[in-house]
């Protein structure tokens, strides 16, 4: 099993979950960082002083698969993160050894396996 | 029109007076200078709280806003009170309030009285107000209270077109709406224009300062489009404000300067019951409050806090023009009504596509339109004293007066509309009005002013971009601020 | 008890005369328009200034309260202050001014004053208050005062029940106080009633208006129990407010909008010295602070802000009811003590395991009580005017008014805790009177009103979840806010 | 100087009679009881409004600081206004007002009136008060506008030395500020000292409050230093306020306040149009605000929010000297300079290290000066009534004027700078002034009080923090606030 | 060594951090997340527009450990952070190459070794 | 490929950024973290209730960097972070199996080469 870590913009991500939800894929984790990489930075001023500000907010999604689903996942990040403007992000694939359910205590592939997104209030 | 010439204004109305034989014999010697001095410190304490609702809807605003964009509105609102005091005391008191034709003043630009006739006690400014006499107040009391009553209905426009306007832009249609449009419309009705000659009645304004601005702030946003992601696949998305607990300080601050809107509208205390008109704004403002809980929870099936807030506004709108000639009970009524009619009226406007994000159509455009007509409801004999209107048709009165309150609200409507239609299509074919896609979605705090407004903790909420704008850049191209550029 | 039948309620004992001759005269003569409009402004003015203290209100338990129940709180805020507006209309102000008995009124419901004499200045409600013959001031000006005093007595109620009280239930809650325990109590002293009577003093309302709050609250807090984490292996753990900016916003909103309280209690301006009273009540405040700046070094050893601002409003609570008939020094010396004994009391309330979130119970009800005392003790000769009360017992007086002042306390007490134990058990028996577990820790922003207060926002903090819930779902049941369900 | 014993005070000169001849009639027969409570109930009033700007500061100083101080911001505005309070009561009032000589005065401790004649209607402290006679109101409301007046230099103080200053140093500076420093520089003007008798002119308070406070600001924050990280290899680095929102709330509240500041300065209402003065502060406010966003533009070439808002206060500050002397176009004038010159002033003032976090420096120092020598500039003859001064130079009139203001703006750098200065050395080399490195690091909230001001979100902002400080341990060494170790 | 990665609720964390601080292993990192997997999700609504939001707050929990503390820290978490309704979250387990000690620059195992809790202040 | 996932003081921050991005290693992310260690709790203090919190801010870095850079990068963490007082922070080396440019779907250690940093506006 595999993790994958991708830094991308935030406008890209509701697209992006929304396809892997419909894959069998909606179980994620996602959180707020700031990132630099070829993008530039932008200026921040205030009161006449001015500093440039490299790291830019960027939203990390992770998302633990099996083996056999890292390409398609991302496959869909490739295809809907990208504009082609700097700043686009990066996918990074990281093993892992294994994964476990706390509700169920179950370890494994079973943890990982797609399933359907539940509906509102399940 | 019937000339009714000798019926006061809609403000003068304000002279409830309490029928005390010793009011007459002064007024025959002249106001005494402590009269005058309690009657300015009323007009002058009045204004200050009008004042203060800059404060009401700054708060307002800046809590409905998106986190990106908050300090963008702060900032809109310290420029835009600046342009109306400075616009009104260069051509909007003159327009308004100057000797003139039925359409507009043209006397007193600049605040200038040396037409003034050698009385003290005079407007100095128009012969319409000196004739009513009624004001015993120096000139700079009367403007101090109207230029605050011209920078809350821009205030009302901005809120419509939040999140998304070109500060230059909005620059440039405060300047012509507070110099030039309201004072028109103000004009007609508290200056003794056209329409005070047909016996149009808005006691403090729910047309022609909340309607007015409710109208502008419709072109407004018809003119810019919704938000980015406000509407998803033809649905609409909740786009929430960043603090409710801002948001509700500013109503409440709205509350209470507007017992300086209602109550100080009298434009005087000696012999006149301002007290009464506090108590009926409380009363709408309060049954505003429920009214649109109770809508909501029958509409959306929901508490909705925001709705709870905006209820008290409706109510108070609603309350603006008939508080002084109606009951107690006819107060809660009005107020009850805006108030529940305003959630339908949101859901309205999310089926026709039309983005307002803080609910400036339905509190302060239908609440204005519903108070303004609710006089030819409700007015009550008592009340309406030496103004020859009959009763509300609700209390046995004739259909005639509710005639001409339609009739001006479609005159307001119609003016304010063309009008400001206009600016605004000039404003986006020149220097535009709105800002770009990427400036829009990295904010409007980072790309038109170089810096957030919370600087410390700026983190965008996943999920309010639509499909549409995902190819945009973001923030890419925003190198420093465009201002700067 | 002793008959002293023409005594002036404390609030009459507003009528500090400044020993003018001219005012006997136009006395006799009957009001001039002149003084009815100073009198009513200064009182209609007073009233505004309390109107705020709910943006006060709203600031301080905001403030104090977790960051996902903050949206929440501002909703309860807005609909408890519409809910005593119209309750208080409708029958508070007849229970509590109406003609009546020593128990409570009963004219003048829904403010109809048909029973009015035809005088324009009587009250025309209670001949009680006609006999007084003092409040030169249209009954609306009155009703206004009123009204807002019972909505900050409400306001407070709240503010020790935030964080898990069920929306419905406290609106019931509600209803019930403002339209009927709290005008009972006011009509005891404000009206005429029998402490009134017995020579009981409150000048502006230390234990009409806080006291009976915080006993309330107090009721409310243990019908409710603690906030899930307040109490852990019985040790008091820290739930700190989500933001001490805006509570301290709220403290010096509280402490503005008192000027109207207390010097608005004279219920008019001309030959009263209002300006004495708005200098012993800064005074007050002022000690206050440094009184609960000191208290917190002394007993939590810490420089707690929170503390800093509780002390402000233990000075203000302390000083309310003796505001008009003490000297400075001792308005020093009350505000001081007021601020010095918060903390201790603090520590105690979480020894007996009483959760209060706000503070209320220190701040308004022991402070409350304190201030009411301090009549018994420090009231000097020159302020009791005509009252006929003995000095305080410190400046040499007898202990007889301490000893009316006593027993006003405990009725007060008495009468509003058991009629709001009642009221709270009943509510808590059928439609429920504090949100479920889960509800609770989602927040009651989301499962109550279906959105943060701060949507973009909301962060919860690790370490605030004991044991005990830790096998509850938390938000899991919540797919949509429960009172759409 | 010239003897100008017939002189009234500037303070005096708020009496802008409308020349109604009623007037001198009831001068001579004693004010009636309705004057009185009418001049007192805009006094008092006034300094409700003026009590209301410490919301403003606390809000300003909250949104400039950055957020791991937010809380001990908001316990040192409400401790301060407290030792504001009580020590301006205890000696303040008497060095400022009481009878003395032309340095300060010397009766009237702790407002102790036993001094005063009879006569109700004095100021019952100092013969030259009464010799004016103008002040138809009681000592307490006179005392009340004053100490509110003290209390805003004070705050001004504070902001320039926030984020890292110690609890118990500015206690110390607060005590011998409000006790002793600004009440003899208030006395040389507004007590009848040497500057009035020189014939100095401040109105409501350019150089006596705002400068006074500026300078004050200035000593304190070269005596503490820049903020760490403020300049890095010799660059000035932002450090942005943590909310804009809040700093712009502020800024609107100030500016509400400044309503009483200015136009309650008239001391009264009989025969004063305080209008008139209400108008020029709004105009210059308006103008200022105007002026900083258009020299931010030109200087920084961005459009910079919290020069706007500071544009608004520097337009206040410039106004308060000059409101009651000169025409509305001089007030517009007066106050665009005074926001143009902020946004360089403000570059200066980093060019040479000074860490001015709220900007006091440009908005209450320079445009203090700048209004105080406006008088000589634009005091126009209608205005100045029986002062027997000449126009303003640029009116046509003598230099005169202009000297007499310099050399008193240059008094009150000179004394209250040495004086400040020896109260902050005295305090750093006793109990210190500053917090130590680690504990400004960590922010005073958690250092000083033991709590954040925003419990549940704080954040720290990567980038803010220089090479310098790197080997500091930061929060390592704080197991507990320092205050309880 | 192994790092463990646990998306778990928040109610949870305060025990589990106690128990993990008396086995020997206080060293630990958390962070704010917002995840979806079995869990349904929940509605929000303003001013009468709704939509489900699919992605709740969770807390990550990362402590990297020495191989033989990953199955007593994985059990702890299990135990403790588990109620049977969905919702409870995963746990990932992720190999590390090496950890380095900053304040002292020590690396390898030594950096993992269980310590008891340091008093505040120290 | 490895990331390197340090655990560091805020303060630190700047200077590893600028040393990073001058050795041509500009690219990374950040985000906030609540940590405990070695470093002891702290007291807060509210009404006299008082607590001890264990975990303190920090300051969470990612770099993905390539083999060889490992090294390089490791030892300008621990330079720059290092005061020596209890708090400094660790510093974990994960394998990572593959890296994606979103912008240009190039995989491998193309995507991890070093290169300066762009001006602002790039
Ligand atoms: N080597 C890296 N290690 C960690 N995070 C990275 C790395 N490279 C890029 N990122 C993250 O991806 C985001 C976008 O990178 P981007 O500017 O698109 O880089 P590039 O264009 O070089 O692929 C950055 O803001 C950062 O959060
Ligand atoms: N495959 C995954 N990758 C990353 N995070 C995950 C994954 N599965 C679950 N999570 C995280 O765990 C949290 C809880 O998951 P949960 O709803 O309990 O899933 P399940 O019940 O299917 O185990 C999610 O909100 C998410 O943060
Ligand atoms: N084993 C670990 N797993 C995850 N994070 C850790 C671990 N050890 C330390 N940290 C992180 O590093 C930070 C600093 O640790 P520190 O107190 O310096 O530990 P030590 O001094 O023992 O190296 C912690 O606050 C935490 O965020």
């Amino acid at each position: 099993m595999k993790k994958i870590e991708a830094f991308i913009r935030h406008e890209a991500f509701d697209e992006i979950r929304n396809r892997l939800a419909d894959m069998g894929l909606p179980s994620m984790s996602i959180s707020e960082v700031k990132g630099s990489g070829r993008q530039g930075g932008y200026t921040e001023s205030y009161r006449g002083a001015k500093t440039t500000i490299f790291m830019r907010p960027k939203l990390k999604l992770e998302i633990v698969v099996d083996d056999n689903d890292v390409d398609r996942a991302v496959d869909v990040i490739l295809e809907l993160a990208h504009t082609g403007e700097p700043g686009d992000g990066k996918i990074f694939i990281i093993p892992v050894d294994d994964a476990v359910r706390v509700r169920t205590g179950e370890r494994g592939d079973v943890v990982l396996a797609p399933h359907p997104e539940d509906a509102p209030g399940g | 029109m019937r000339l009714r010439s000798l019926r006061m204004t809609s403000v003068a109305a304000g002279l409830l007076l309490l029928g005390v034989p010793g009011l007459a014999a002064a007024a025959e010697e002249g106001p005494t200078p402590t009269d005058i001095a309690v009657n300015s410190m009323w007009v002058v304490l009045g204004a200050i709280l009008v004042l203060f609702m800059q404060a009401g809807f700054a708060m307002l605003e800046i809590g409905l806003s998106r986190m990106k964009n908050a300090g963008a509105v702060a900032g809109k609102i310290v420029i835009n009170l600046s342009i109306a005091i400075l616009m009104f005391w260069a051509t909007g008191f003159a327009l308004a309030f100057g000797d003139g034709d039925g359409f507009w003043g043209q006397m007193g630009w600049f605040l200038n009285a040396t037409d003034a006739a050698a009385d003290t006690n005079s407007l100095g400014l128009n012969s319409f107000m000196n004739a009513i006499g009624a004001y015993n107040i120096p000139v700079e009391a009367f403007f101090f209270f109207q230029v605050v009553f011209c920078a809350v209905s821009l205030a009302i426009v901005f809120g419509t077109m939040l999140d998304r306007t070109k500060f230059i832009g909005y620059i440039i249609f405060a300047v012509v709406f507070t110099g030039f449009i309201y004072p028109i419309v103000a004009h007609w009705t508290w200056g003794g224009g056209w329409l005070y000659q047909d016996g149009f009645l808005d006691f403090a304004g729910s047309s022609i300062v909340h309607l007015q601005g409710a109208t502008a702030a419709l072109i407004g946003t018809l003119v810019l489009g919704p938000r980015i992601g406000k509407f998803r696949d033809g649905k609409p998305q909740p786009i929430p404000g960043h603090s409710i607990p801002l948001f509700m300080l500013g109503v409440i601050i709205l509350w209470v300067g507007w017992m300086g809107f209602n109550a100080g509208s009298t434009l005087g205390a000696v012999g006149l019951n301002f007290a009464d008109i506090a108590v009926n704004t409380n009363l709408a403002a309060a049954a505003g409050v429920i009214g649109a809980t109770i809508g909501a929870l029958l509409v959306f099936r929901t508490l909705d806090v925001s709705q709870m807030g905006n209820g008290a506004i409706a109510g108070l709108v609603a309350i603006t023009a008939p508080c002084a000639f109606v009951d107690p009970w006819a107060a809660v009524v009005i107020g009850l009504v805006a108030g529940l009619i305003a959630p339908p009226i949101v859901v309205l406007l999310d089926k026709i596509r039309i983005d307002d994000p803080i609910g400036a159509i339905p509190v302060h455009g239908i609440a204005g339109i519903w108070g303004t007509l609710a006089i030819g409801l409700f007015a009550t004999e008592g009340r309406l004293g030496e103004l020859g209107v009959s009763q509300g048709l609700l209390l046995g009165g004739s259909a005639e007066q509710l005639w001409v309150q339609f009739y001006g609200i479609a005159a307001t409507i119609g003016f304010t509309g063309a009008a400001t239609l206009i600016v605004f299509l000039a404003i986006k074919y020149t220097v535009g009005l709105r800002v770009s896609e990427d400036e829009e979605l990295a904010g409007l705090d980072i790309s038109e002013h170089g810096m957030y407004g919370y600087p410390e903790q700026f983190i965008e909420v996943p999920g309010a971009f639509p499909e549409a704008t995902r190819h945009s850049a973001g923030m890419a191209s925003l190198s420093r601020p465009t201002t700067s550029g």
